[in-house]
Protein backbone atom coordinates (compact mmCIF):
# COMPACT_ATOMS: atom_id res chain seq x y z
CA UNK A 1 0.00 0.00 0.00
CA UNK A 2 1.96 2.80 -1.38
CA UNK A 3 0.96 6.13 0.12
CA UNK A 4 0.27 9.46 -1.51
CA UNK A 5 -1.51 7.91 -4.67
CA UNK A 6 -4.34 10.32 -3.93
CA UNK A 7 -6.83 8.27 -6.48
CA UNK A 8 -8.37 5.41 -5.92
CA UNK A 9 -7.17 1.69 -7.54
CA UNK A 10 -8.86 -1.34 -8.20
CA UNK A 11 -8.42 -5.04 -9.14
CA UNK A 12 -11.15 -6.83 -10.02
CA UNK A 13 -10.47 -10.48 -10.68
CA UNK A 14 -13.55 -12.95 -12.15
CA UNK A 15 -13.77 -15.90 -13.44
CA UNK A 16 -14.28 -16.03 -17.38
CA UNK A 17 -18.23 -16.16 -17.11
CA UNK A 18 -20.33 -13.98 -18.95
CA UNK A 19 -22.81 -13.39 -16.16
CA UNK A 20 -20.46 -10.99 -14.38
CA UNK A 21 -20.17 -8.77 -17.80
CA UNK A 22 -22.99 -6.89 -15.69
CA UNK A 23 -20.53 -6.70 -12.46
CA UNK A 24 -17.47 -5.16 -14.81
CA UNK A 25 -20.15 -2.29 -16.06
CA UNK A 26 -20.64 -1.06 -13.16
CA UNK A 27 -17.51 -1.49 -11.12
CA UNK A 28 -16.30 0.65 -14.52
CA UNK A 29 -18.77 3.27 -14.35
CA UNK A 30 -18.11 3.95 -10.53
CA UNK A 31 -14.47 4.14 -10.59
CA UNK A 32 -15.17 6.26 -14.03
CA UNK A 33 -17.61 8.56 -12.05
CA UNK A 34 -15.47 9.04 -9.49
CA UNK A 35 -12.28 9.73 -11.69
CA UNK A 36 -14.48 12.57 -12.65
CA UNK A 37 -16.35 11.91 -16.03
CA UNK A 38 -19.66 12.99 -16.13
CA UNK A 39 -22.15 9.75 -16.07
CA UNK A 40 -22.67 10.26 -20.01
CA UNK A 41 -19.17 9.64 -20.30
CA UNK A 42 -18.88 6.81 -17.28
CA UNK A 43 -21.77 5.35 -19.29
CA UNK A 44 -19.90 4.89 -22.32
CA UNK A 45 -16.22 3.75 -20.92
CA UNK A 46 -18.46 1.01 -18.96
CA UNK A 47 -19.36 0.21 -22.37
CA UNK A 48 -15.62 0.04 -23.79
CA UNK A 49 -14.45 -2.03 -20.99
CA UNK A 50 -17.85 -4.83 -21.19
CA UNK A 51 -16.44 -5.05 -24.86
CA UNK A 52 -13.22 -5.82 -23.88
CA UNK A 53 -13.67 -8.31 -21.44
CA UNK A 54 -16.20 -10.09 -23.63
CA UNK A 55 -13.94 -10.32 -26.18
CA UNK A 56 -11.64 -11.85 -23.39
CA UNK A 57 -13.93 -14.47 -22.79
CA UNK A 58 -15.16 -15.35 -26.06
CA UNK A 59 -11.43 -15.13 -28.46
CA UNK A 60 -8.94 -15.46 -25.87
CA UNK A 61 -10.65 -18.03 -23.72
CA UNK A 62 -13.32 -19.65 -26.00
CA UNK A 63 -15.89 -19.40 -24.07
CA UNK A 64 -14.13 -21.84 -21.11
CA UNK A 65 -15.95 -20.74 -17.92
CA UNK A 66 -13.36 -22.07 -15.65
CA UNK A 67 -10.02 -19.16 -16.39
CA UNK A 68 -9.80 -16.14 -14.63
CA UNK A 69 -10.15 -12.36 -16.07
CA UNK A 70 -8.19 -9.27 -14.20
CA UNK A 71 -9.39 -6.16 -14.64
CA UNK A 72 -7.24 -3.43 -12.91
CA UNK A 73 -8.26 0.22 -12.63
CA UNK A 74 -5.47 2.75 -12.38
CA UNK A 75 -6.85 6.88 -12.27
CA UNK A 76 -3.35 8.32 -12.82
CA UNK A 77 -3.33 12.42 -13.44
CA UNK A 78 -4.46 13.16 -16.59
CA UNK A 79 -5.43 9.66 -17.65
CA UNK A 80 -8.09 6.89 -16.69
CA UNK A 81 -6.79 3.68 -17.60
CA UNK A 82 -8.10 0.09 -17.62
CA UNK A 83 -6.05 -3.18 -18.12
CA UNK A 84 -7.71 -6.31 -18.58
CA UNK A 85 -5.59 -9.23 -17.97
CA UNK A 86 -6.03 -13.05 -19.38
CA UNK A 87 -4.11 -16.27 -19.81
CA UNK A 88 -5.58 -17.24 -23.09
CA UNK A 89 -5.41 -17.40 -26.62
CA UNK A 90 -3.06 -13.92 -28.05
CA UNK A 91 -5.36 -11.76 -30.27
CA UNK A 92 -4.33 -11.58 -33.93
CA UNK A 93 -3.88 -8.52 -35.51
CA UNK A 94 -4.66 -9.68 -38.77
CA UNK A 95 -8.20 -11.54 -37.21
CA UNK A 96 -9.39 -8.09 -36.19
CA UNK A 97 -11.48 -6.68 -38.90
CA UNK A 98 -11.92 -3.22 -40.11
CA UNK A 99 -15.42 -2.35 -39.71
CA UNK A 100 -17.38 -1.33 -43.18
CA UNK A 101 -20.77 -0.52 -41.79
CA UNK A 102 -22.50 -1.02 -45.52
CA UNK A 103 -20.93 -4.48 -45.37
CA UNK A 104 -22.92 -5.10 -42.40
CA UNK A 105 -26.29 -5.67 -44.15
CA UNK A 106 -24.97 -7.27 -47.62
CA UNK A 107 -22.47 -9.72 -46.26
CA UNK A 108 -24.44 -10.43 -43.13
CA UNK A 109 -21.75 -10.01 -40.82
CA UNK A 110 -22.11 -9.52 -36.97
CA UNK A 111 -18.28 -9.28 -35.92
CA UNK A 112 -16.00 -6.38 -35.28
CA UNK A 113 -18.53 -4.36 -33.53
CA UNK A 114 -16.52 -4.94 -30.56
CA UNK A 115 -13.39 -3.80 -31.35
CA UNK A 116 -15.33 -0.46 -33.42
CA UNK A 117 -16.69 0.84 -30.24
CA UNK A 118 -13.73 0.36 -27.91
CA UNK A 119 -12.08 2.22 -30.75
CA UNK A 120 -14.37 5.09 -30.94
CA UNK A 121 -14.97 5.39 -27.02
CA UNK A 122 -11.67 5.38 -26.16
CA UNK A 123 -8.57 7.69 -26.44
CA UNK A 124 -6.30 4.01 -26.85
CA UNK A 125 -6.43 0.72 -27.06
CA UNK A 126 -3.64 -1.61 -27.22
CA UNK A 127 -2.57 -5.07 -26.66
CA UNK A 128 0.79 -6.61 -25.63
CA UNK A 129 1.94 -9.74 -24.40
CA UNK A 130 4.46 -10.05 -21.05
CA UNK A 131 4.90 -13.15 -18.83
CA UNK A 132 2.31 -15.52 -20.72
CA UNK A 133 -0.33 -12.98 -20.05
CA UNK A 134 -2.21 -10.60 -22.51
CA UNK A 135 -3.02 -7.77 -21.46
CA UNK A 136 -5.43 -5.18 -23.22
CA UNK A 137 -4.87 -1.56 -22.29
CA UNK A 138 -7.89 0.99 -22.36
CA UNK A 139 -7.08 4.45 -22.02
CA UNK A 140 -9.71 7.64 -21.61
CA UNK A 141 -7.78 11.03 -20.78
CA UNK A 142 -9.75 13.30 -19.01
CA UNK A 143 -11.07 16.61 -20.55
CA UNK A 144 -12.25 19.47 -18.25
CA UNK A 145 -16.35 19.33 -17.88
CA UNK A 146 -17.50 21.20 -21.29
CA UNK A 147 -14.25 20.55 -23.42
CA UNK A 148 -15.45 16.88 -24.09
CA UNK A 149 -15.28 16.50 -27.99
CA UNK A 150 -18.59 15.46 -29.75
CA UNK A 151 -18.83 11.94 -30.44
CA UNK A 152 -16.80 10.44 -27.65
CA UNK B 1 -31.59 -10.83 -10.65
CA UNK B 2 -33.81 -10.53 -13.84
CA UNK B 3 -31.10 -9.34 -16.31
CA UNK B 4 -33.40 -9.35 -19.13
CA UNK B 5 -36.56 -10.19 -19.84
CA UNK B 6 -38.35 -9.87 -23.34
CA UNK B 7 -42.66 -9.46 -24.07
CA UNK B 8 -44.17 -9.09 -27.31
CA UNK B 9 -47.31 -8.32 -27.98
CA UNK B 10 -49.06 -7.57 -31.99
CA UNK B 11 -50.80 -4.94 -33.44
CA UNK B 12 -52.23 -5.66 -36.53
CA UNK B 13 -49.33 -7.16 -38.97
CA UNK B 14 -46.75 -5.87 -36.74
CA UNK B 15 -44.89 -7.27 -33.64
CA UNK B 16 -43.81 -5.20 -30.83
CA UNK B 17 -40.96 -6.80 -28.84
CA UNK B 18 -40.41 -5.41 -25.19
CA UNK B 19 -36.53 -5.93 -23.94
CA UNK B 20 -36.53 -4.82 -20.42
CA UNK B 21 -33.06 -4.57 -18.47
CA UNK B 22 -29.93 -4.81 -20.41
CA UNK B 23 -28.76 -7.16 -23.62
CA UNK B 24 -24.96 -7.69 -23.25
CA UNK B 25 -22.95 -11.26 -23.81
CA UNK B 26 -24.76 -12.47 -21.15
CA UNK B 27 -28.77 -11.90 -22.08
CA UNK B 28 -28.12 -11.63 -25.49
CA UNK B 29 -29.21 -14.97 -26.66
CA UNK B 30 -32.92 -14.19 -25.23
CA UNK B 31 -33.23 -11.15 -27.32
CA UNK B 32 -32.06 -12.88 -30.20
CA UNK B 33 -34.13 -15.76 -29.93
CA UNK B 34 -37.17 -13.25 -29.94
CA UNK B 35 -36.22 -11.92 -33.29
CA UNK B 36 -35.81 -15.44 -34.22
CA UNK B 37 -39.47 -16.25 -33.28
CA UNK B 38 -40.66 -13.50 -35.28
CA UNK B 39 -39.05 -14.63 -38.16
CA UNK B 40 -40.04 -18.01 -37.79
CA UNK B 41 -43.44 -17.06 -37.67
CA UNK B 42 -43.06 -14.54 -40.75
CA UNK B 43 -43.20 -11.72 -38.49
CA UNK B 44 -41.02 -9.37 -40.42
CA UNK B 45 -42.60 -6.02 -39.26
CA UNK B 46 -40.62 -5.66 -36.05
CA UNK B 47 -40.91 -2.76 -33.78
CA UNK B 48 -38.75 -3.15 -30.54
CA UNK B 49 -39.48 -0.87 -27.96
CA UNK B 50 -36.58 -0.01 -26.39
CA UNK B 51 -38.32 2.22 -23.60
CA UNK B 52 -37.30 -0.58 -20.41
CA UNK B 53 -33.78 -1.05 -22.31
CA UNK B 54 -31.16 0.58 -19.96
CA UNK B 55 -27.88 -0.70 -22.32
CA UNK B 56 -27.11 -2.82 -25.07
CA UNK B 57 -23.69 -3.91 -26.14
CA UNK B 58 -22.09 -4.74 -29.18
CA UNK B 59 -23.55 -8.30 -28.98
CA UNK B 60 -27.18 -6.89 -28.73
CA UNK B 61 -26.42 -4.95 -31.85
CA UNK B 62 -25.04 -8.05 -33.35
CA UNK B 63 -27.95 -10.22 -32.86
CA UNK B 64 -29.88 -7.22 -34.78
CA UNK B 65 -27.59 -7.09 -37.66
CA UNK B 66 -27.17 -11.14 -37.62
CA UNK B 67 -31.62 -10.85 -38.44
CA UNK B 68 -32.17 -7.55 -40.54
CA UNK B 69 -31.06 -9.28 -44.19
CA UNK B 70 -33.42 -12.19 -43.97
CA UNK B 71 -36.73 -9.91 -42.48
CA UNK B 72 -35.77 -6.90 -45.47
CA UNK B 73 -35.97 -9.69 -48.01
CA UNK B 74 -38.92 -10.70 -46.65
CA UNK B 75 -40.51 -7.11 -47.30
CA UNK B 76 -40.10 -6.12 -43.87
CA UNK B 77 -38.24 -4.06 -40.77
CA UNK B 78 -36.71 -3.75 -38.15
CA UNK B 79 -37.67 -0.25 -36.51
CA UNK B 80 -37.05 1.18 -33.23
CA UNK B 81 -39.06 2.78 -30.56
CA UNK B 82 -38.18 5.11 -27.23
CA UNK B 83 -34.48 4.77 -26.99
CA UNK B 84 -33.42 5.93 -23.73
CA UNK B 85 -29.90 8.58 -23.63
CA UNK B 86 -27.46 5.72 -23.53
CA UNK B 87 -29.08 3.67 -26.01
CA UNK B 88 -28.89 6.42 -28.33
CA UNK B 89 -25.80 6.99 -27.71
CA UNK B 90 -24.02 3.58 -28.49
CA UNK B 91 -26.60 4.10 -31.49
CA UNK B 92 -25.00 7.15 -32.39
CA UNK B 93 -20.94 5.77 -31.61
CA UNK B 94 -21.68 3.12 -34.73
CA UNK B 95 -23.39 5.21 -36.88
CA UNK B 96 -26.37 2.71 -36.45
CA UNK B 97 -28.90 5.27 -37.55
CA UNK B 98 -28.05 5.07 -40.61
CA UNK B 99 -28.79 1.53 -40.96
CA UNK B 100 -32.28 1.31 -38.46
CA UNK B 101 -34.70 3.44 -38.85
CA UNK B 102 -35.88 4.94 -34.90
CA UNK B 103 -38.78 7.20 -33.58
CA UNK B 104 -39.47 8.62 -30.50
CA UNK B 105 -42.93 7.02 -29.83
CA UNK B 106 -44.33 3.37 -30.38
CA UNK B 107 -47.08 5.10 -32.37
CA UNK B 108 -44.88 6.46 -34.66
CA UNK B 109 -42.74 3.23 -35.27
CA UNK B 110 -45.73 1.26 -35.96
CA UNK B 111 -47.96 4.10 -38.32
CA UNK B 112 -44.26 3.79 -39.96
CA UNK B 113 -45.14 0.42 -41.49
CA UNK B 114 -48.40 2.28 -43.16
CA UNK B 115 -51.82 2.94 -42.67
CA UNK B 116 -54.28 0.24 -40.35
CA UNK B 117 -51.92 -0.46 -37.81
CA UNK B 118 -52.93 2.18 -35.51
CA UNK B 119 -55.55 0.34 -34.05
CA UNK B 120 -54.80 -2.54 -32.00
CA UNK B 121 -53.43 -2.41 -28.19
CA UNK C 1 -3.60 -15.45 -10.73
CA UNK C 2 -4.78 -18.72 -9.60
CA UNK C 3 -7.41 -20.74 -11.84
CA UNK C 4 -10.58 -22.49 -10.37
CA UNK C 5 -11.41 -20.11 -7.69
CA UNK C 6 -14.40 -19.50 -8.82
CA UNK C 7 -15.84 -16.48 -7.55
CA UNK C 8 -14.67 -13.08 -8.27
CA UNK C 9 -12.65 -11.32 -6.02
CA UNK C 10 -11.95 -7.64 -5.44
CA UNK C 11 -9.55 -5.55 -4.20
CA UNK C 12 -10.18 -1.39 -4.01
CA UNK C 13 -7.43 0.64 -2.76
CA UNK C 14 -8.58 4.19 -1.48
CA UNK C 15 -7.36 7.44 -0.10
CA UNK C 16 -8.35 8.07 3.29
CA UNK C 17 -10.88 10.16 2.60
CA UNK C 18 -14.98 10.29 3.22
CA UNK C 19 -15.82 11.35 -0.25
CA UNK C 20 -14.79 7.65 -1.14
CA UNK C 21 -17.13 6.09 1.05
CA UNK C 22 -19.95 5.99 -1.22
CA UNK C 23 -18.08 4.02 -3.71
CA UNK C 24 -17.26 1.75 -0.78
CA UNK C 25 -20.77 1.20 0.17
CA UNK C 26 -21.98 0.50 -3.95
CA UNK C 27 -19.04 -1.53 -4.46
CA UNK C 28 -19.71 -3.78 -1.53
CA UNK C 29 -23.77 -4.02 -2.52
CA UNK C 30 -22.42 -4.96 -6.11
CA UNK C 31 -20.39 -7.92 -4.53
CA UNK C 32 -22.56 -9.09 -2.15
CA UNK C 33 -24.98 -9.19 -4.72
CA UNK C 34 -23.01 -11.02 -6.71
CA UNK C 35 -22.20 -12.91 -3.83
CA UNK C 36 -25.91 -14.38 -4.08
CA UNK C 37 -27.43 -12.29 -1.45
CA UNK C 38 -30.78 -10.91 -1.97
CA UNK C 39 -30.68 -6.78 -2.03
CA UNK C 40 -32.24 -5.76 1.57
CA UNK C 41 -29.13 -8.35 2.53
CA UNK C 42 -26.49 -6.69 0.46
CA UNK C 43 -27.90 -3.31 1.38
CA UNK C 44 -26.86 -3.96 4.53
CA UNK C 45 -23.84 -5.43 4.06
CA UNK C 46 -22.70 -2.35 2.30
CA UNK C 47 -24.14 -0.65 5.55
CA UNK C 48 -21.62 -2.76 7.55
CA UNK C 49 -18.52 -1.99 5.54
CA UNK C 50 -19.46 1.90 5.07
CA UNK C 51 -19.01 1.60 9.07
CA UNK C 52 -16.25 0.16 8.99
CA UNK C 53 -14.22 1.64 6.50
CA UNK C 54 -15.69 4.91 7.99
CA UNK C 55 -13.91 4.11 11.83
CA UNK C 56 -10.60 3.42 9.69
CA UNK C 57 -10.81 6.90 8.41
CA UNK C 58 -11.60 8.10 11.70
CA UNK C 59 -9.95 6.40 13.82
CA UNK C 60 -6.67 4.70 12.89
CA UNK C 61 -5.79 7.23 11.02
CA UNK C 62 -8.06 10.29 12.94
CA UNK C 63 -8.75 12.31 9.57
CA UNK C 64 -5.55 12.25 7.98
CA UNK C 65 -6.15 12.34 4.66
CA UNK C 66 -3.26 11.11 2.87
CA UNK C 67 -3.35 7.51 3.88
CA UNK C 68 -4.46 4.36 2.49
CA UNK C 69 -6.92 1.87 3.28
CA UNK C 70 -7.96 -1.28 1.19
CA UNK C 71 -10.80 -3.54 1.35
CA UNK C 72 -10.94 -6.74 -0.09
CA UNK C 73 -13.40 -8.57 -1.41
CA UNK C 74 -13.38 -12.56 -1.04
CA UNK C 75 -16.14 -14.76 -1.95
CA UNK C 76 -15.03 -18.26 -1.07
CA UNK C 77 -17.58 -21.64 -0.13
CA UNK C 78 -20.19 -20.15 2.57
CA UNK C 79 -19.12 -17.11 3.67
CA UNK C 80 -18.65 -13.81 2.06
CA UNK C 81 -15.57 -12.00 3.70
CA UNK C 82 -14.51 -8.25 3.62
CA UNK C 83 -11.39 -7.12 4.62
CA UNK C 84 -10.28 -3.18 5.42
CA UNK C 85 -6.26 -2.91 5.88
CA UNK C 86 -4.87 0.25 7.11
CA UNK C 87 -1.71 1.03 8.40
CA UNK C 88 -2.81 3.76 11.36
CA UNK C 89 -3.32 3.74 14.94
CA UNK C 90 -4.64 0.11 16.08
CA UNK C 91 -8.55 0.02 17.52
CA UNK C 92 -7.69 -0.36 21.82
CA UNK C 93 -10.79 -2.59 22.68
CA UNK C 94 -11.16 -0.67 25.92
CA UNK C 95 -12.02 2.26 23.77
CA UNK C 96 -14.98 -0.21 21.79
CA UNK C 97 -18.15 1.18 24.08
CA UNK C 98 -21.03 -1.53 24.73
CA UNK C 99 -24.29 0.09 23.21
CA UNK C 100 -27.26 1.29 25.37
CA UNK C 101 -30.20 2.76 23.59
CA UNK C 102 -31.52 4.57 26.61
CA UNK C 103 -28.43 6.23 27.65
CA UNK C 104 -27.92 8.02 24.28
CA UNK C 105 -30.56 9.87 24.89
CA UNK C 106 -30.01 10.33 28.46
CA UNK C 107 -26.08 10.71 28.34
CA UNK C 108 -26.25 12.83 25.31
CA UNK C 109 -24.15 9.94 23.82
CA UNK C 110 -23.07 9.92 19.99
CA UNK C 111 -20.55 7.03 19.55
CA UNK C 112 -20.98 3.55 19.33
CA UNK C 113 -23.69 3.36 16.96
CA UNK C 114 -21.17 2.23 14.10
CA UNK C 115 -20.02 -0.92 16.04
CA UNK C 116 -23.27 -1.94 17.54
CA UNK C 117 -24.85 -1.33 13.42
CA UNK C 118 -21.46 -3.97 11.93
CA UNK C 119 -21.92 -6.79 14.89
CA UNK C 120 -25.94 -7.10 14.61
CA UNK C 121 -25.23 -6.74 10.62
CA UNK C 122 -22.45 -9.51 10.31
CA UNK C 123 -21.80 -12.68 11.92
CA UNK C 124 -18.43 -12.40 12.80
CA UNK C 125 -16.38 -8.33 13.11
CA UNK C 126 -12.46 -9.19 14.13
CA UNK C 127 -9.52 -6.92 14.25
CA UNK C 128 -6.35 -7.92 14.05
CA UNK C 129 -2.73 -6.90 13.60
CA UNK C 130 -0.01 -8.25 11.26
CA UNK C 131 3.05 -6.52 9.60
CA UNK C 132 2.24 -3.49 10.95
CA UNK C 133 -1.34 -2.88 9.40
CA UNK C 134 -4.41 -3.50 11.09
CA UNK C 135 -7.06 -5.72 9.63
CA UNK C 136 -10.54 -5.51 10.27
CA UNK C 137 -12.47 -8.68 9.00
CA UNK C 138 -16.35 -8.53 8.26
CA UNK C 139 -17.74 -12.21 7.43
CA UNK C 140 -21.07 -12.66 6.43
CA UNK C 141 -22.71 -16.80 5.98
CA UNK C 142 -24.70 -17.35 3.14
CA UNK C 143 -27.81 -18.82 4.27
CA UNK C 144 -30.10 -20.63 1.33
CA UNK C 145 -33.05 -17.72 0.32
CA UNK C 146 -35.61 -18.05 2.60
CA UNK C 147 -33.98 -18.99 5.51
CA UNK C 148 -32.60 -15.38 6.66
CA UNK C 149 -33.23 -15.20 10.11
CA UNK C 150 -35.13 -12.22 10.65
CA UNK C 151 -33.45 -9.03 11.50
CA UNK C 152 -30.60 -9.77 9.71
CA UNK D 1 -22.69 14.01 -8.07
CA UNK D 2 -24.92 16.06 -5.69
CA UNK D 3 -25.03 13.22 -2.95
CA UNK D 4 -26.96 15.24 -0.52
CA UNK D 5 -28.94 18.39 -0.22
CA UNK D 6 -31.92 18.91 2.82
CA UNK D 7 -34.51 21.69 1.77
CA UNK D 8 -36.30 23.04 4.62
CA UNK D 9 -39.73 24.64 5.01
CA UNK D 10 -42.26 25.39 7.38
CA UNK D 11 -45.53 24.58 8.28
CA UNK D 12 -47.29 26.49 11.04
CA UNK D 13 -44.65 26.13 14.14
CA UNK D 14 -43.55 22.58 12.42
CA UNK D 15 -40.28 22.53 10.51
CA UNK D 16 -39.86 20.45 7.70
CA UNK D 17 -36.57 19.10 6.20
CA UNK D 18 -35.93 17.13 3.23
CA UNK D 19 -32.68 15.35 3.25
CA UNK D 20 -32.47 14.18 -0.81
CA UNK D 21 -29.03 11.56 -1.28
CA UNK D 22 -27.67 9.23 1.24
CA UNK D 23 -26.32 10.91 4.77
CA UNK D 24 -22.92 9.04 5.67
CA UNK D 25 -19.72 10.40 7.52
CA UNK D 26 -18.52 12.40 4.31
CA UNK D 27 -22.37 14.11 3.47
CA UNK D 28 -23.61 14.28 7.37
CA UNK D 29 -22.34 17.95 8.24
CA UNK D 30 -24.85 19.32 5.89
CA UNK D 31 -27.79 17.14 7.59
CA UNK D 32 -26.35 18.35 11.34
CA UNK D 33 -26.37 22.01 9.77
CA UNK D 34 -30.18 21.55 9.24
CA UNK D 35 -30.46 20.79 12.53
CA UNK D 36 -28.62 23.41 13.66
CA UNK D 37 -30.22 25.66 12.32
CA UNK D 38 -34.02 24.61 13.12
CA UNK D 39 -32.68 24.71 16.90
CA UNK D 40 -31.01 28.01 16.70
CA UNK D 41 -34.31 29.55 15.09
CA UNK D 42 -36.27 28.24 18.32
CA UNK D 43 -38.24 25.52 15.96
CA UNK D 44 -37.99 22.38 18.45
CA UNK D 45 -40.99 20.48 16.46
CA UNK D 46 -38.89 19.13 13.42
CA UNK D 47 -40.02 16.43 11.06
CA UNK D 48 -37.55 14.76 8.55
CA UNK D 49 -39.42 13.56 5.33
CA UNK D 50 -37.31 10.60 4.44
CA UNK D 51 -38.98 10.22 1.22
CA UNK D 52 -36.10 11.62 -1.15
CA UNK D 53 -33.43 9.79 1.72
CA UNK D 54 -32.08 6.55 0.00
CA UNK D 55 -29.69 5.23 2.74
CA UNK D 56 -28.03 6.63 6.34
CA UNK D 57 -24.94 5.63 8.03
CA UNK D 58 -24.65 5.60 12.17
CA UNK D 59 -23.51 9.14 11.00
CA UNK D 60 -26.65 10.42 10.35
CA UNK D 61 -28.28 8.82 13.50
CA UNK D 62 -25.36 10.40 15.49
CA UNK D 63 -26.37 13.67 14.31
CA UNK D 64 -30.19 13.31 15.23
CA UNK D 65 -28.46 11.29 18.30
CA UNK D 66 -26.90 15.20 19.23
CA UNK D 67 -29.68 16.67 18.93
CA UNK D 68 -32.74 14.97 20.50
CA UNK D 69 -32.00 16.57 24.22
CA UNK D 70 -32.11 19.79 23.35
CA UNK D 71 -35.08 19.53 21.16
CA UNK D 72 -37.13 17.68 23.56
CA UNK D 73 -35.99 19.73 26.82
CA UNK D 74 -37.55 22.57 24.49
CA UNK D 75 -40.59 21.04 24.34
CA UNK D 76 -40.25 19.87 20.57
CA UNK D 77 -39.40 16.42 19.30
CA UNK D 78 -37.72 15.16 16.24
CA UNK D 79 -40.43 12.83 14.34
CA UNK D 80 -39.54 10.66 10.89
CA UNK D 81 -41.84 10.84 8.19
CA UNK D 82 -41.89 8.22 4.88
CA UNK D 83 -38.79 6.24 5.37
CA UNK D 84 -38.02 4.10 2.18
CA UNK D 85 -37.38 0.26 3.09
CA UNK D 86 -33.84 0.55 3.55
CA UNK D 87 -33.95 3.38 5.95
CA UNK D 88 -37.13 2.09 8.18
CA UNK D 89 -34.25 -1.51 8.35
CA UNK D 90 -31.28 0.52 9.37
CA UNK D 91 -33.65 2.25 12.18
CA UNK D 92 -35.26 -1.35 13.10
CA UNK D 93 -31.60 -2.69 13.65
CA UNK D 94 -30.74 -0.17 15.67
CA UNK D 95 -33.98 -0.18 17.68
CA UNK D 96 -34.34 3.27 17.09
CA UNK D 97 -38.34 2.86 16.34
CA UNK D 98 -38.22 2.74 20.53
CA UNK D 99 -36.19 6.43 20.24
CA UNK D 100 -38.00 8.37 17.62
CA UNK D 101 -41.96 8.23 16.26
CA UNK D 102 -41.94 7.28 13.14
CA UNK D 103 -44.88 8.34 10.35
CA UNK D 104 -46.07 6.50 6.93
CA UNK D 105 -46.83 10.26 5.50
CA UNK D 106 -45.73 13.65 6.04
CA UNK D 107 -49.11 14.78 6.74
CA UNK D 108 -49.32 12.34 9.96
CA UNK D 109 -46.06 13.71 11.21
CA UNK D 110 -47.01 17.04 10.85
CA UNK D 111 -50.70 16.66 12.43
CA UNK D 112 -48.84 14.46 15.44
CA UNK D 113 -47.95 17.41 16.75
CA UNK D 114 -51.18 18.79 17.26
CA UNK D 115 -54.25 20.50 15.84
CA UNK D 116 -53.70 23.80 13.69
CA UNK D 117 -50.45 22.32 11.64
CA UNK D 118 -52.57 20.87 8.76
CA UNK D 119 -53.27 24.37 7.00
CA UNK D 120 -49.61 25.94 5.65
CA UNK D 121 -47.88 24.69 2.67
N1 LIG E 1 -9.17 -10.30 -26.40
C1 LIG E 1 -9.05 -10.86 -27.61
N2 LIG E 1 -8.32 -11.97 -27.77
C2 LIG E 1 -8.19 -12.54 -28.99
N3 LIG E 1 -8.77 -12.05 -30.12
C3 LIG E 1 -9.50 -10.94 -30.03
C4 LIG E 1 -9.68 -10.28 -28.78
N4 LIG E 1 -10.44 -9.21 -29.02
C5 LIG E 1 -10.74 -9.20 -30.33
N5 LIG E 1 -10.17 -10.24 -30.96
C6 LIG E 1 -10.25 -10.52 -32.41
O1 LIG E 1 -10.81 -9.37 -33.05
C7 LIG E 1 -12.03 -9.70 -33.74
C8 LIG E 1 -13.04 -8.55 -33.67
O2 LIG E 1 -13.53 -8.43 -32.36
P1 LIG E 1 -14.90 -7.64 -32.12
O3 LIG E 1 -14.82 -6.35 -32.84
O4 LIG E 1 -15.14 -7.54 -30.67
O5 LIG E 1 -16.02 -8.48 -32.84
P2 LIG E 1 -16.54 -9.94 -32.50
O6 LIG E 1 -16.12 -10.24 -31.10
O7 LIG E 1 -18.01 -9.83 -32.65
O8 LIG E 1 -15.91 -10.83 -33.51
C9 LIG E 1 -12.50 -10.97 -33.09
O9 LIG E 1 -13.30 -11.74 -33.94
C10 LIG E 1 -11.19 -11.65 -32.72
O10 LIG E 1 -10.67 -12.35 -33.82
N1 LIG F 1 -10.85 0.96 12.89
C1 LIG F 1 -10.72 1.42 14.15
N2 LIG F 1 -9.51 1.80 14.61
C2 LIG F 1 -9.37 2.27 15.85
N3 LIG F 1 -10.38 2.38 16.75
C3 LIG F 1 -11.60 2.02 16.38
C4 LIG F 1 -11.84 1.52 15.06
N4 LIG F 1 -13.16 1.22 14.96
C5 LIG F 1 -13.71 1.54 16.14
N5 LIG F 1 -12.80 2.01 17.03
C6 LIG F 1 -13.05 2.43 18.43
O1 LIG F 1 -14.36 1.99 18.77
C7 LIG F 1 -15.19 3.10 19.16
C8 LIG F 1 -16.64 2.88 18.71
O2 LIG F 1 -16.74 2.98 17.30
P1 LIG F 1 -18.16 3.25 16.65
O3 LIG F 1 -19.13 2.28 17.22
O4 LIG F 1 -18.03 3.19 15.20
O5 LIG F 1 -18.61 4.67 17.13
P2 LIG F 1 -17.93 6.08 16.81
O6 LIG F 1 -17.09 5.90 15.61
O7 LIG F 1 -19.11 6.97 16.56
O8 LIG F 1 -17.15 6.44 18.06
C9 LIG F 1 -14.54 4.30 18.52
O9 LIG F 1 -14.84 5.49 19.22
C10 LIG F 1 -13.06 3.93 18.59
O10 LIG F 1 -12.52 4.23 19.86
Amino acid sequence: MPRGRNKPSLILSLPSETAYLGLVREVTKKMAEVGGFAEPVAERLSLAVDEAATNVLEHAYKGATDREVELRFEDRGPDFRVELVDTGQMVDPRAVPQVDLDKFVTERRTGGLGMHLMEKIMDSVTFRRSARRNVCALVKHKTPVGEEPPGR
Amino acid sequence: MSELTVESRDVGDVVLLYPKGFINAHTVRLFEGALQKAISLKQFKIVVNCAGLSYIASAGLGAMMGAIEEIRRNGGDLRLASLNETVQNIFDILGFNHLYRTYASEAEAIASFGPAHGAGA
